[in-house]
């Protein structure tokens, strides 16, 4: 459904979500200089639409998998916010009990899969899960996150040709923000005809090229439902702009690769903005308000929360 | 061979294998089979035969040749409720799955906390002789051993085949089970019900005193043989059995070797960081000075492997070459050096094969 | 060129590489159960069309890499028969000594590049060596040969998007007999759309769908003059059938995993015989007789070669 | 740290790397340095630094996320007449690479009978602390060590970090290049002048009688700082530095430890069938009994790296435990433990590291 055809719980549903992810990465850049963070951050700063358009079309049940980049999916998807903070620090209480930092968020409880710092990786493993849906017959669907630089490594084709293969109910999610690090999609791609490429394998394809969190979400919302329908996997190339520096709490506008007048389209484009002001002012700063309360709290609790104890170094090698 | 009291069936070490594959797919609906010609009529040498049938193409399927996607298949799926059985053809391939299992498989438990369990089991077969060669005969396990939440097995006979795969099948870890191809056709005392050779408990296979032999796949095949021609000449070797390499039960080794003060590991392998290097680097580091234990690798020859039949006879170590370097240990460099009867050397499976494949 | 379009010089020259490189791999497959070869054989007879007509659109200095079954390249390209007979026999005077076997022919002299048994992995090597090409600034193209099932590999996708990205002067050739060992096309391929997505690199890409030799012979020159002008690669899909068993001297029409009904079209349409029809009878019997008393010289060299010296085993391990 | 007298310049080993590369393109047009941002602004933290301004980016090049086929690629052109250098930022993603390295680089000239070489330089990085965690802290040279055809080098100083790349990309084989990010930023003497370390030759970088310390890598740096604080009470250890680990020069090793009659290899990576295993195999194979040698490894924790310094800091051996560790091994177990002041057994290069990465 685009804009006019949701109702104003849903936008205030979206709004809470994008507005809350957008704040958190904003404390996690404030608080990072005081070395609390014991872990690189890779901030979804300027890309929350895609994960929270795609995710609002899912149900709580259904998986999602994603990479160093995916604290916003990790949100989204109802990941918890003090496990996450906590990981950063790493504490015990976070969600990976410190063993895994800001790259692995993980939450079987809001059914996120896990996140890898390895590009592309993620993708296999979600294909994996989903291969677990068809054959347990749930009707869960799984979506996977990952950057346009992962659609290079080759293992991101074998998995598209296995899903479409079995008609696994998948739906791949490409972040286009058109970097890899520092490194522009010209330098990468022979051409930029992507879904068209992934369409040869039978998989509906659709790129949404102006980051409208309405498109995102009516788009995702009929793949899910074909693959819930068991169509087989579905495709969306999602461009965006990473508004920060690629790992750290920085603009990085001077480094010299890229300009901040290439930004600025998509800052005023700002989704987060955008819902914002559709919604009623009085119920806007009532959710903002909460939403920095519930921040202060995530902080205030990986800040207190116990180191973890020199023993769990050996914990869970092995699973018993 | 070892032979249960109670057991009085002869199995092949092929039929072993899918035995306890089907034993498992009975018990537990969320194992499953696949990989590369799983399910074709020649069934990985006949090890995956009647599982199709049996069970379907829903849990018995072929794929494409995709083997870093697939063993990320694998692990999702091994991540969200299933326990899947990954097939190769061949070790070497193995190298294409690197990545996944280096990189996520052993750390899934571990860097998620111990909130997500990875229990896979990955099949691969090594190749020899016939013209295998290069890429078709390598046994690259260590490789494997290196990466702590990995596990490691090496089978060596029909009974073990099956035990350990069934215990891989209900490890809740990722588990590198490896076969090597000749042994497919040995038999062994098997018995029907179902049972688990337990990981990380060598099995001495031959008592003797006067050296400590471990033998590692088929090497404890070739081995056996070699302490068998010796123990004419009055040569008395222990012989044993790691089963699996990761756990490695160094201890029952150590036992031996501080005994026998004589330790030669033969490895289907190379010995460079191998398999072999690591059980010498623990005995030297347990038993400690003053322990005056002899110790010598024998494994691939230090070259690739060469497909000539007339090279290739001695980049792999063979029960001559064995007993011979055996021999030499026990007796001193200076002993007037002794062959075995080339005839009674030869191996039967050895033999039986031939090619194309 | 078609055929109408091509001498009598070259439709000798053509008849003499497709029947040379079929009677030598029935010789092959004869010898085989003496057991005097002691390598596997991954015969070609059936595609042979496929390396004789794209090769015969090359020159010497152009490179060609190939598979385990690329013994048709091999000597299409002017590999000595000799050494590729003596190799099979594990012979010192083998093209690899002895110690690649039938699945790693080689040629420096006629620039075959090599020869890899783990499926695709040719492809990338062969794209580094379009890579020497373009910085040495030759005028060479190289010429890939990979299976279907090579396809599937994503160092094949990871290849075509580097290749395209520096405009390297590459033809990919991809000999489509549908299947990988005993599987079929439908168990591995979600589509058949290979060519369209190829396309979407940039890369011209072409199928040619009923083996004939004049059709495939003049795609490729087209193909490989727009490299040596620097247009960049190129990509021709080739239907074939393999005759003989995945591995091994005989026929496996009995298996059950396909019938002989699906070869017969293709053994009607022997492009050997085809080609064979086209040329003068005595012409033909010279070269016939000529390519006999060829092969009987290599199997006794072969046969009379001596083996290699124990100290072999140790030489090559490292280059000095 | 090594100190040739003819050198008078200071050099960091980010710079010296730079150099050896910068040197032999410019002496050799065939040489060409590619990998994942080797051209941004970042420069490989420096280790690239200037190359595309001089060379171009027709010799300078980024490439796509294509690990496995830029190794490929790297092959194929090593094959037809180049020498390139292909850089990882990452040691744990060449576990993408494996494929080709260990089934085609490895090969290549001893399957096609010595008619082709692959003159190649794999460039990675090991990553240490911030967070680095899982999949960005590992060390896996021994990996590559297990397979003939591939050279392995870890050069721990600035002098042999210009030494080794230079012997590196002259060497006609595949040599898989290991730079541990932590040393990027120490120190040495450097000459200006292009020379060779050759490899498998050892550096005896302290002598001293009570126990041979071999260092790996970055742990050079620490067993040499465990070694001074240990000389301050009297102990006096032997540190060698093998800097390439592929060819191995376990003779240097091996006469050192029959005169100490003690050895403790330190590895920054897993001891299990690593460098270490093998070092001690090789020592004890040669010693013989009656060498009456101590053995003992360290390395990483037998576990994955986690994120949490908490934890990471009982992940790495650290001067401290070195030293503790060489202390407790010559004065013997039940001597009183001793423990080094924990401000000077800090190490500078540690200290100055800090996030993001
Ligand atoms: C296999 C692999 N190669 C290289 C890297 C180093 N690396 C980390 S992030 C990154 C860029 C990935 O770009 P993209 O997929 O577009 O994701 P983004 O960071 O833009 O969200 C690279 C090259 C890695 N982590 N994994
Ligand atoms: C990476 C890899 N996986 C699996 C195999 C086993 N294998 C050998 S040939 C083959 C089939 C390849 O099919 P295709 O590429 O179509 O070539 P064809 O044999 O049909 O010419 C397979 C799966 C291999 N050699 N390499
Ligand atoms: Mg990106
Ligand atoms: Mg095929």
């Amino acid at each position: 459904m685009l804009s006019h055809q949701l109702s104003a719980d849903d936008l205030l549903r979206l709004y809470r979500s994008l507005q809350r992810i957008r704040r958190i990465e904003e404390e996690v850049a404030r608080v990072y200089p005081s070395d609390k963070i014991k872990s690189p951050v890779h901030l979804s700063i300027g890309q929350e639409a895609l994960s929270v358009g795609v995710i609002d079309a899912l149900s709580q049940s259904d998986l999602v998998a994603g990479s160093y980049r995916s604290h916003a999916a990790y949100l989204a998807k109802g990941g918890s916010l003090k496990g996450m903070i906590a990981e950063m620090y790493g504490k015990a209480t976070g969600s990976s009990g410190g063993k895994g930092g800001s790259m692995h968020l993980i939450s079987p409880e809001a059914n996120v899969m896990g996140a890898s710092a390895v590009v592309a990786t993620q993708i296999p493993n979600a294909v994996g899960a989903a291969l677990t849906q068809k054959m347990k017959a749930t009707k869960n669907v799984v979506v996977v996150f990952f950057g346009d630089g992962a659609t290079e490594e080759g293992v991101f084709y074998e998995s598209l040709n296995f899903a479409a293969l079995h008609k696994l109910p998948i739906l791949f999610v490409c972040e286009n923000n058109g970097y890899a690090i520092h490194t522009p999609l010209e330098k990468r791609w022979a051409t930029t005809r992507l879904i068209e490429r992934v369409a040869t394998y039978g998989i509906p394809a659709q790129a949404v090229v102006d980051g409208d969190i309405f498109k995102i979400r009516s788009l995702s919302a009929q793949m899910v439902d074909a693959m819930r329908r068991g169509e087989g996997p579905a495709f969306l190339e999602l461009h965006t702009y990473r508004w920060r520096e690629h790992v750290g709490p920085n603009e990085d506008f001077n480094a010299g690769y890229r300009s901040r007048e290439a930004a600025t389209p998509w800052m005023e484009n700002d989704q987060v903005k955008v819902v914002g002001a559709m919604i009623d002012p009085s119920n806007k700063s009532l959710i903002d308000a909460e939403i920095e309360d519930e921040i202060a709290q995530a902080l205030d609790f990986a800040e207190n929360s116990p180191i973890p104890e020199p023993k769990e170094l050996y914990a869970h090698v092995y699973a018993h | 061979m070892f032979t249960p009291t109670n057991a009085q069936r002869v199995l092949r070490y092929v039929d072993a294998l899918r035995e306890g594959v089907e034993q498992e797919m009975e018990r537990d609906p969320d194992v499953f089979v696949f990989g590369l010609d799983v399910d074709d009529h020649k069934e990985i040498q006949g090890s995956t035969h009647g599982l199709l049938k049996k069970f379907g193409s829903s849990r018995v399927f072929t794929t494409p040749l995709s083997e870093d996607a697939m063993t990320g298949v694998a692990i999702g799926a091994a991540m969200t409720g299933m326990r899947p059985i990954h097939v190769h053809i061949r070790n070497d391939f193995m190298m294409l799955a690197m990545n996944q299992l280096v990189n996520i498989a052993a750390k899934a438990h571990y860097m998620y906390g111990g909130k997500v369990k990875a229990p896979l089991v990955v099949r691969s077969m090594i190749g020899k002789s016939w013209g295998q060669g290069a890429q078709h005969s390598q046994a690259l396990y260590s490789m494997f051993m290196h990466v702590p939440g990995l596990k490691v097995v090496t089978p060596s006979n029909a009974y073990d085949a099956k035990g350990c795969m069934i215990a891989a099948i209900r490890d809740d870890n990722p588990v590198i089970f490896v076969e090597h191809r000749l042994l497919y056709f040995t038999e062994a005392y098997v018995p029907e019900e179902s049972y688990v050779v337990e990981f990380g408990r060598a099995r001495v296979c031959a008592k003797g005193d006067d050296i400590t032999v471990v033998g590692i796949s088929n090497m404890v095949v070739e081995s056996l043989r070699a302490q068998e021609l010796l123990a004419e000449v009055g040569v008395y070797c222990e012989v044993i059995d790691p089963i699996s390499l990761s756990p490695l039960d160094a201890e029952t080794i150590l036992a031996s070797a501080l005994r026998t003060r004589r330790l030669l590991v033969i490895d289907n392998a190379w010995t460079n960081c191998g398999a072999s290097a690591e059980i010498l680097a623990r005995v030297m580091e347990a038993a400690g000075p003053g322990s005056n234990i002899q110790a010598k690798r024998i494994g691939f020859a230090p070259t690739t492997c060469p497909t000539s039949p007339w090279l290739e006879k001695d980049f792999y170590p063979s029960p001559s070459s064995i007993a011979q370097e055996i021999y030499a240990m026990v007796k001193g460099e200076n002993a007037v050096s002794w062959t075995p009867d080339p005839e009674r050397a030869k191996l039967a499976y050895q033999m039986q094969f031939r090619g194309p494949f």
